[in-house]
């Protein structure tokens, strides 16, 4: 008989940051459907359940609470970093493996991290990838770093300083700008006084796209060269901010919808019309990394065998590796985990949006070796 | 000249002669909260070009009767159930606040109410939303009735004292050219003096404008002494009507609001008892 | 200073400004304890701001009151309440949405001698404290003939009617000195009657001493020890009331006539 | 005895100590006592997940009492009530976290923290009057979540994790978590409400409302008025922080989120449709709009899935402020004396039964 | 150093957006003394209403006119249904129901496309290209026209406040209600007006905003919490209060953002610097400073 495991997601559908969540929700869904459709757990159906939380904490535990409460969800997908904060001790107790849409190293660091997972490398990672670049490019360059005021935001700022001093670059200033920032002509004029050359950010794309045409219209794109972590980038950004968005340089781990020859690529496009989802959904970044954290939890509910209760998800996360690594597609290198290894797909690139608002890749998949220096794990 | 008025007035004659003018309220019965009863049966008239005064004891139901006629129950939850008020060949108790102003019936509200943040010359103007005439002229109008007022224009009217708000509550009213007006208790609260002349110049308005006026008074007095005609009111209904100076002589009129006894000297408040003689009407 | 039974109101060249205007002049004026002390003038001649001075509401600009031993320029109402005055408001201040004796009851407050800690316990003191002036309550109620209106809601009273529970709720503050600030406005005379029959049951029988301020001459010099007159924040006369009605600056300033002729007709 | 007092009519009171009663008649008595019998056996009935929203109900029901004493008895409208919570959770955490302290040590360190904290934003209340004092509670409320963000020792509104309670040797897991938590949420609300309902029949009970109803005339009677208002946002914001010593423990961590301008304006709407000014209201508020919003979030999700809207659209997350916003306008129009009124009218009901009215 | 000068510019710009958004705040006080939590959220509506519709390929302009007439009647709209209910009822509650509208206008711009994601205004020929430069700081075209169109509205509802007879009377209304009734004056009408003419505010409010800083439902409606500094530090019912508050707290902003932030870890601070002025202000001029004081005597 047919037995069913519920594949639950739970995040901001709607309410901050939603621009992102939408997709990614429509992404999570779309997966865990196909793989019903294809059979993909032999004798399993997967009941796919995202739940909008609204950004808001008290309901990502409500919704937690009823996974596992009462869905018996062997796995959680979950989405925000202060979620998954509040969560890791009671993730730690129930032994429940989660992987979120919040790529926060904190959610993986100790205490309480045994059953948590990033899908790709963290923001951290992300941010002295990019540091690592200026580096290459200038010695002694001047950074100032825009960040998202929440825990979201202010998390790589400790590694980033780190990698600045080991890459003697100098941190001028560290910025919290939110979302409902409409002028940043004192943010800019300030960072421009300072002399800083490279502008790190750590935020979702809209806060970012408001910065970068407040930095087009003061003349300043030419002189300051804006950069980003995975939320800052993408569709997203270039929609917003118009031609503002052109020489944006962006970390992130993920293939992206033009590069239609990749099969992970080529599978999103398949599943997002089989499913009739609209162009913009299609399109999104977001839209794949929800793909990508499903098809992780499925590929380890397939490895668990008949019994994918959530000691057998754990167990077949942590064999991700070596031979056994999982390379779903979507991002640019293979899934690997084990005991130690909390993070996914650790490559990312660094790509340079153009004048028609594409990003390009300028870099080519890549590990940050000095972040596993300043940031080693357990 | 702002002097002239529309209507050289005589003042009619006697009580006799009906006129289309008249302001006639017929039977009314008012209730609040769809429960409260306070208008059992009003009949009144104003006579056109005369002083009408209404007199009653407190809750006898006079604001009440006023904020009928005016049509400024709705806000109070208030309703007419029985009964018509008619004027000028309208049916004003179908009428909204409004529509009463518009067809000349204007209102003086109880406790003045003036606009207090607003200047004194602000608030005669707001008395001209209506846009009869020209509201220069009418300023100039109102100042010589009450001539106190221009050195005050620019002042706010909640600084002004109650005398001289009284007098811009009744400014602002004339500011719609009125053809009757329903002063409420305009003595309330003033100082004799004040009362003396804010009623010369009701008076005096009433001449020379040919303007009706119906006012609700508890200072029976000086009520009796300026109007032609009057009403006493109690537990809203009218007990008592006759020429103002008809029930100035009245025996119990004399007890119960003019404060004198039967001999015709002034009865001392010292020397109330608490034993008190019935009304007759009662 | 001898102590006197009650103590002595004493008003002491007292001027109040509101922005260049001049509200009341070098105001001096005393009222014996005992005494019914009239305060009559035109409208805006500072009659009201005075007693706002007394009671707390303002505080003279310049100059002293005192109550006995009090000095009240500069106190808080509520302080001046705990020396004993009690007040009536001109224009209606009750508590609207509260019923007679709940009203009444306010006025206990600082009768009423517990603290937060027996409130959230209320057991003993608090319970046994609130049940006595509940009783005191009831006799002011019956005192002002108030039985019928005693659990209604006080904004639903007639205008009467809610003059006399501000009356009523100013002297269940138990005070010394009663201010009063034009009760019978609104009134006719046979309410005025029973009004006036109060003030002196009050004075007479509860040797309570009372400032009045009123409009009706009448009442005025019936009923007055002594009367004070104001005109533009000055006080042009005070003295017996046969003596300050025949006074010409009065007469000029406010009452336009030598005496009340209460005659009919024009 | 009269056996009248079990459905007493009319007043036959013959001391005022009587009218002092809450429950006067032995009917309310017995059924005050029925009532705490059912609700120690409801975690026994009750689906896991709904207990979670019973503990959230109750704890919530803490937090509205404690903005009714500021808003509904003495009128200072307070739009920071959950800034208020939020004090009282963040101490408690640190109590937890940093000294060790029990949890029953714990969560009134919450609430003596947001009476502090209460009392000092209660100091404009002194000058300020409705919109003005409002908007500056509002105020508060911006400035506390800002201030947060920017304390490290408050992990700038990440999260603080707080230990998992043992109490008579049961310790809390997972599993047993809102079970657990029912048992020592429920005593809190009913003695915090006691506590309440003894200071409204006393004069500091009455003082406030004086104050609410006429500051000036309250000054005449004796009451100084500034004390007043400051007690009401001393007393409110300590009920507000007994809620969020309770809440940091209930959500097991402390995160900013939950005490934002939204949390304020929900607890708001709690104490409007509860009815303002009203102790049983303070229940039923909460109780309705958790339960309104559950209905409709799971109202929705079987909408959603109708395919009538177009895409990007979640239902739920279209019908929820929906209806919550709906839920405040229709009360406030239609019964803007709350649900408090319908309760109050059918105990008459009962009363009076079987006597119709 | 240039840098005052250009932080006291940029701060006028963006402080004209907030007063054009505080305006429509001043306009509803000003006549029925409530306080709009809604506001935001009708700004919302504008800015997605033209938005929809330049999608659909409507001009820019035309679009924008149709916006302002739409909430327009959508002022007026909830004058009628909702808020004409609670004249006379406590501040309290006439407060709770715009913010539960608030909440009702949020859950049905959800149920539109519009309600999660980020958009931007495809921007008009008349507003591209270069702008003016003041001081060295370059100004866009769209910031420019925003400073103008504030100031216009701002100048217009003035002199309309103080001379005309219709605004005078709305003033009257504010005041006392009955007694303005006693006089003929429609309430009524004046309410559904005064409604009627903050939405159409708010349309150019959110219009110009969404040019600037593009359309997001939050971002959008959460000016509505940012004009509660302006409005305090004007005065409530003052609408050179609003230009001179807006402009002010725009420029206070800058200039924390200016040299605070520098101070301060992390920075952020015009994000709550508004707000502590606010209750600065409050403490020190509670009316603020071109608002009227609550005339109150016992
Ligand atoms: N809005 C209202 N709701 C309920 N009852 C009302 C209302 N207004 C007046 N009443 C009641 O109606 C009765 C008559 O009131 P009204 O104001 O007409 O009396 P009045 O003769 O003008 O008295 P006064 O001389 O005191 O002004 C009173 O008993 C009063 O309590
Ligand atoms: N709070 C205030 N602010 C400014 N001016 C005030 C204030 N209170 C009173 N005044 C002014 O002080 C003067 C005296 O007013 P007051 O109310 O004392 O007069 P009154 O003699 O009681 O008059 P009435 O007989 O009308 O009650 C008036 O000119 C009044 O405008
Ligand atoms: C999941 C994301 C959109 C990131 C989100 N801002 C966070 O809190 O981490
Ligand atoms: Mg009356
Ligand atoms: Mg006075």
């Amino acid at each position: 008989a047919q037995k069913t495991v519920t594949l639950p997601w739970s995040g901001a559908i709607t309410g901050p940051t939603s621009d992102a969540g939408a997709s990614y929700a429509a992404g999570v869904e779309d997966y865990c459907k196909y793989a019903n459709a294809q059979k993909m757990l032999p004798g399993i159906t997967l009941n796919c359940v995202t739940r909008d939380d609204q950004y808001n904490n008290a309901n990502t535990q409500r919704n937690f609470e009823d996974f596992v409460g009462n869905l018996n969800a062997p796995v959680f997908l979950g989405y925000a970093t202060g979620g998954a904060l509040q969560l890791k001790s009671v993730i730690q107790e129930t032994k429940i493996p989660t992987l979120t849409a919040s790529y926060h190293i904190g959610i993986i660091d100790a205490p309480d991290n045994t059953y948590t997972f990033l899908p790709v490398s963290s923001y951290s990672e992300n941010i002295v990838a990019l540091m690592e670049y200026i580096a290459k490019k200038e010695r002694g360059a001047k950074v100032a770093l825009v960040v998202n005021p929440s825990p979201f935001g202010r998390d790589p700022v400790v590694d980033a300083r780190k990698a600045a001093e080991r890459l003697s670059l100098k941190i001028t200033d560290v910025q919290e700008v939110g979302g409902n920032n409409l002028d940043n002509t004192a943010l800019l004029k300030r960072l421009e006084s300072q002399g800083a050359k490279y502008i790190i950010n750590q935020n979702t794309a809209g806060p970012v796209a408001n910065i970068l045409k407040d930095a087009k219209r003061l003349g300043l794109l030419g002189k300051m060269q804006f950069m980003g972590a995975h939320y800052t980038g993408g569709e997203d950004l270039t929609k917003l901010a118009g031609d503002a968005a052109k020489d944006f340089i962006w970390a992130t781990s993920y293939y992206l919808y033009d590069e239609g020859n990749q099969p992970g690529i080529q599978l999103v496009k398949k599943i997002g019309a089989q499913y009739k989802r609209a162009g913009d959904t299609i399109r999104s970044v977001h839209y794949t990394s929800g793909m990508q954290a499903a098809a992780i939890a499925i590929e380890a509910m397939k490895r668990a065998g008949n019994s994918p209760d959530a000691a057998g998800v754990y167990k077949g996360l942590i064999s991700m590796n070596g031979t056994r690594a999982f390379n779903p597609g979507f991002a640019v290198g293979p899934v690997t985990f084990s005991a130690k290894d909390h993070i996914g797909a650790e490559s990312q690139r660094l790509l340079q949006a153009d004048a028609t608002g594409n990003f390009k890749a300028i870099t080519g998949a890549q590990r940050s070796a000095l972040f596993q220096l300043i940031h080693p794990m357990k | 000249m702002t002097l002239s008025s529309p209507q050289p007035a005589s003042a009619p004659p006697a009580q006799t002669s009906a006129s289309q003018d008249d302001l006639t309220v017929n039977n009314v019965e008012v209730v609040y909260h769809d429960i409260i009863q306070v208008l059992r049966g009003v009949s009144l008239t104003v006579r056109a070009g005369q002083v009408t005064s209404l007199l009653g004891t407190n809750g006898a139901g006079k604001t009440t009767t006023l904020r009928a006629i005016s049509g400024l129950l709705k806000p109070e939850n208030g309703k007419i159930r029985e009964g018509t008020i008619s004027f000028a060949g309208r049916t004003l108790s179908a009428l909204n606040g409004t529509e009463v102003v518009k067809s000349g019936v204007v209102q003086v509200p109880e406790g003045r109410r003036v606009f207090k943040h607003l200047s004194v010359e602000e608030n005669l103007r707001a008395g001209a939303i209506l846009g009869r005439g020209n509201w220069h002229a009418d300023l100039e109008r109102i100042y010589t009735y009450f001539p106190k007022l221009p050195a005050l224009r620019h002042k706010q009217a909640g600084y002004t004292s109650g005398g001289e708000q009284q007098m811009i509550a009744i400014g602002r009213a004339l500011m719609a050219h009125p053809r009757v007006l329903l002063l409420d208790e305009p003595s309330l609260g003033l100082a004799p003096l004040l009362v003396a002349e804010i009623f010369d110049n009701v008076r005096r308005i009433n001449r020379e404008e040919g303007l009706s006026v119906l006012v609700v008074e508890q200072n029976a007095n000086i009520a009796l002494r300026n109007s032609d005609y009057g009403y006493v009111m109690e537990n809203g209904r009218i007990v008592m009507e006759g020429l103002s100076a008809q029930l100035a002589s009245n025996p119990d009129v004399k007890e119960f609001y003019l404060g004198v006894t039967e001999g015709g000297a002034r009865k001392s408040f010292r020397d109330v008892k608490s034993y008190k003689r019935r009304k007759r009407w009662m | 200073m001898s102590q006197p039974s009650a103590p002595q109101l004493e008003v002491q060249g007292v001027t109040l400004t509101f922005g260049g205007l001049n509200a009341l002049t070098d105001v001096s004026l005393t009222v014996p304890p005992g005494e019914i002390v009239s305060i009559i003038g035109p409208n805006g001649a500072g009659k009201t701001s005075l007693l706002n001075c007394i009671s707390g509401f303002y505080h003279p600009t310049r100059g002293r009151i005192t109550f006995g031993q009090h000095d009240l320029s500069r106190a808080a109402p509520n302080v001046v309440t705990g020396y004993g005055i009690a007040r009536a408001f001109q224009n209606l201040e009750l508590f609207r949405g509260l019923s007679v004796v709940e009203n009444l009851l306010l006025a206990r407050h600082t009768h009423l001698r517990y603290g937060l800690l027996d409130s959230l316990v209320f057991y003993g003191r608090a319970s046994r404290q609130e049940a006595e002036n509940r009783a005191y309550v009831e006799r002011i109620i019956d005192f002002m003939e108030l039985e019928q209106h005693r659990s209604h809601p006080v904004g639903t009273l007639a205008y009467g009617i809610q003059k006399r529970v501000e009356v009523a709720r100013a002297l269940t503050l138990s005070p010394e000195l009663l201010l009063l600030d034009e009760p019978m406005a609104g009134m006719n005379v046979e309410e005025k009657e029973d009004m006036v029959r109060f003030i002196l049951d009050i004075q007479r029988e509860q040797g309570v001493t009372v400032v009045l301020i009123e409009h009706d001459m009448g009442v005025v010099m019936d009923i007055s020890d002594r009367v004070y007159v104001l005109d533009f924040g000055q006080l042009i006369a005070g003295g017996r009331p046969e003596v300050v009605s025949a006074d010409p600056r009065v007469i000029e300033a406010y009452t336009g006539v030598a005496e009340q002729k209460h005659a009919v007709g024009a | 005895m009269p056996a009248s007092r079990f459905t007493q009519t009319g007043n036959y009171r013959t001391k005022y100590q009587q009218d002092q009663t809450i429950f006067a008649t032995y009917a309310e008595q017995l059924s005050v006592i029925v009532l705490i019998g059912l609700l120690l056996l409801l975690p026994l009935i009750l689906p896991k997940t709904m207990l979670r929203d019973v503990n959230m109900i109750m704890i919530y029901a803490v937090a509205v009492i404690g903005l009714n004493i500021t808003t509904g008895y003495t009128g200072l409208i307070n739009i920071g009530q959950a800034a208020f919570m939020g004090v009282g959770a963040y101490a408690t955490a640190l109590a937890a976290t940093r000294l060790n302290l029990p949890f029953f040590l714990a969560i009134p360190i919450g609430g003596i923290a947001g009476a502090l904290v209460g009392t000092f934003v209660g100091l404009p209340s002194l000058r300020l009057k409705y919109l003005y004092l409002a908007v500056a509670t509002l105020a508060f409320q911006i400035i506390f979540e800002w201030g947060v963000g920017h304390t490290p020792l408050l992990a700038q509104g990440g999260a603080i994790s707080l230990p998992q309670v043992q109490v008579f040797g049961v310790k809390a897991t997972f599993f047993n978590h809102n079970f657990v938590w029912y048992y020592l949420i429920l005593p809190v609300l009913v003695v915090m409400g006691l506590l309440w309902r003894n200071v409204l029949r006393t004069k500091h009970g009455r003082s406030l409302i004086a104050v609410r109803d006429n500051d000036r005339a309250a000054a005449a009677m004796g009451i100084n008025p500034g004390t007043a208002k400051i007690m009401a946002f001393m007393i409110g914001s300590f009920y507000a922080g007994i809620a969020g010593g309770l809440f940091a423990y209930f959500q097991k961590a402390v995160v900013i989120e939950d005490y934002g301008l939204h949390i304020s304006i929900q607890l708001l709407a709690m104490a409007i449709v509860g009815g303002l000014g009203s102790l049983p209201g303070s229940f039923l508020g909460p109780l309705f709009i958790v339960t309104l919003d559950r209905l409709v979030g799971n109202g929705s999700q079987w909408l959603g899935s109708q395919n009538l809207f177009p895409a990007g659209v979640d239902v739920a997350t279209a019908l929820r402020p929906l209806s919550f916003g709906l839920a405040i306008v229709l009360f406030l129009m239609f019964e803007p004396r709350g649900l408090a009124n319908w309760w109050r009218l059918s105990r008459l009901y009962f009363k009076k039964w079987p006597y119709k009215f | 150093m240039e840098l005052l000068p250009q932080l006291l510019i940029a701060g006028v710009v963006i402080g004209s957006v907030y007063a054009l958004a505080a305006l429509g705040f001043v306009l509803i006080y000003k006549s029925s003394r409530v306080i709009n939590f809604a506001h935001g959220q009708i700004i919302a509506t504008g800015a997605f209403i033209a938005f929809a519709l330049t999608q659909r390929g409507v001009n820019f302009w035309l679009a924008g006119l149709i916006a302002m007439l739409a909430t327009f009647v959508l002022g007026m709209l909830i004058e009628r249904v909702f808020l004409r209910r609670m004249v006379g009822e406590p501040i309290i509650a006439v407060i709770m129901v715009t913010i539960g509208l608030s909440s009702v206008i949020d859950g049905l711009i959800h149920l539109t496309p519009y309600g999660a994601g980020t958009f931007s205004f495809e921007r008009p020929a008349l507003l591209t290209g270069q702008g003016i430069e003041l001081f060295g700081l370059p100004l866009s075209k769209t910031q420019i026209a925003g400073v103008l169109m504030a100031l216009g509205l701002l100048g217009g509802f003035t002199y309309f406040f103080n001379k005309s007879t219709l605004g005078i009377t709305m003033r009257a209304v504010a005041d006392d209600q009955m007694a303005a009734m006693s006089v003929g004056t429609s309430v009524e009408r004046v309410f559904a007006l005064a409604w009627a003419a903050a939405g159409l505010t708010a349309a150019a409010a959110g219009v110009i905003l969404g040019l600037m800083s593009g359309l997001t439902l939050g971002g959008l409606a959460g000016i509505g919490l940012k004009v509660f500094p302006v409005v305090i530090l004007g005065g409530l019912d003052s609408v050179v209060g609003a230009i001179v508050g807006g402009m002010l707290i725009g420029i206070l902003e800058n200039l924390s953002a200016g040299y605070l932030d520098g101070i301060v870890p992390g920075g952020g601070t015009r994000e709550v610097f508004p707000f502590i002025i606010l209750i600065i202000v409050l403490l020190i001029r509670p009316y603020g400073l071109f608002g009227t004081k609550e005339i109150e005597r016992v």
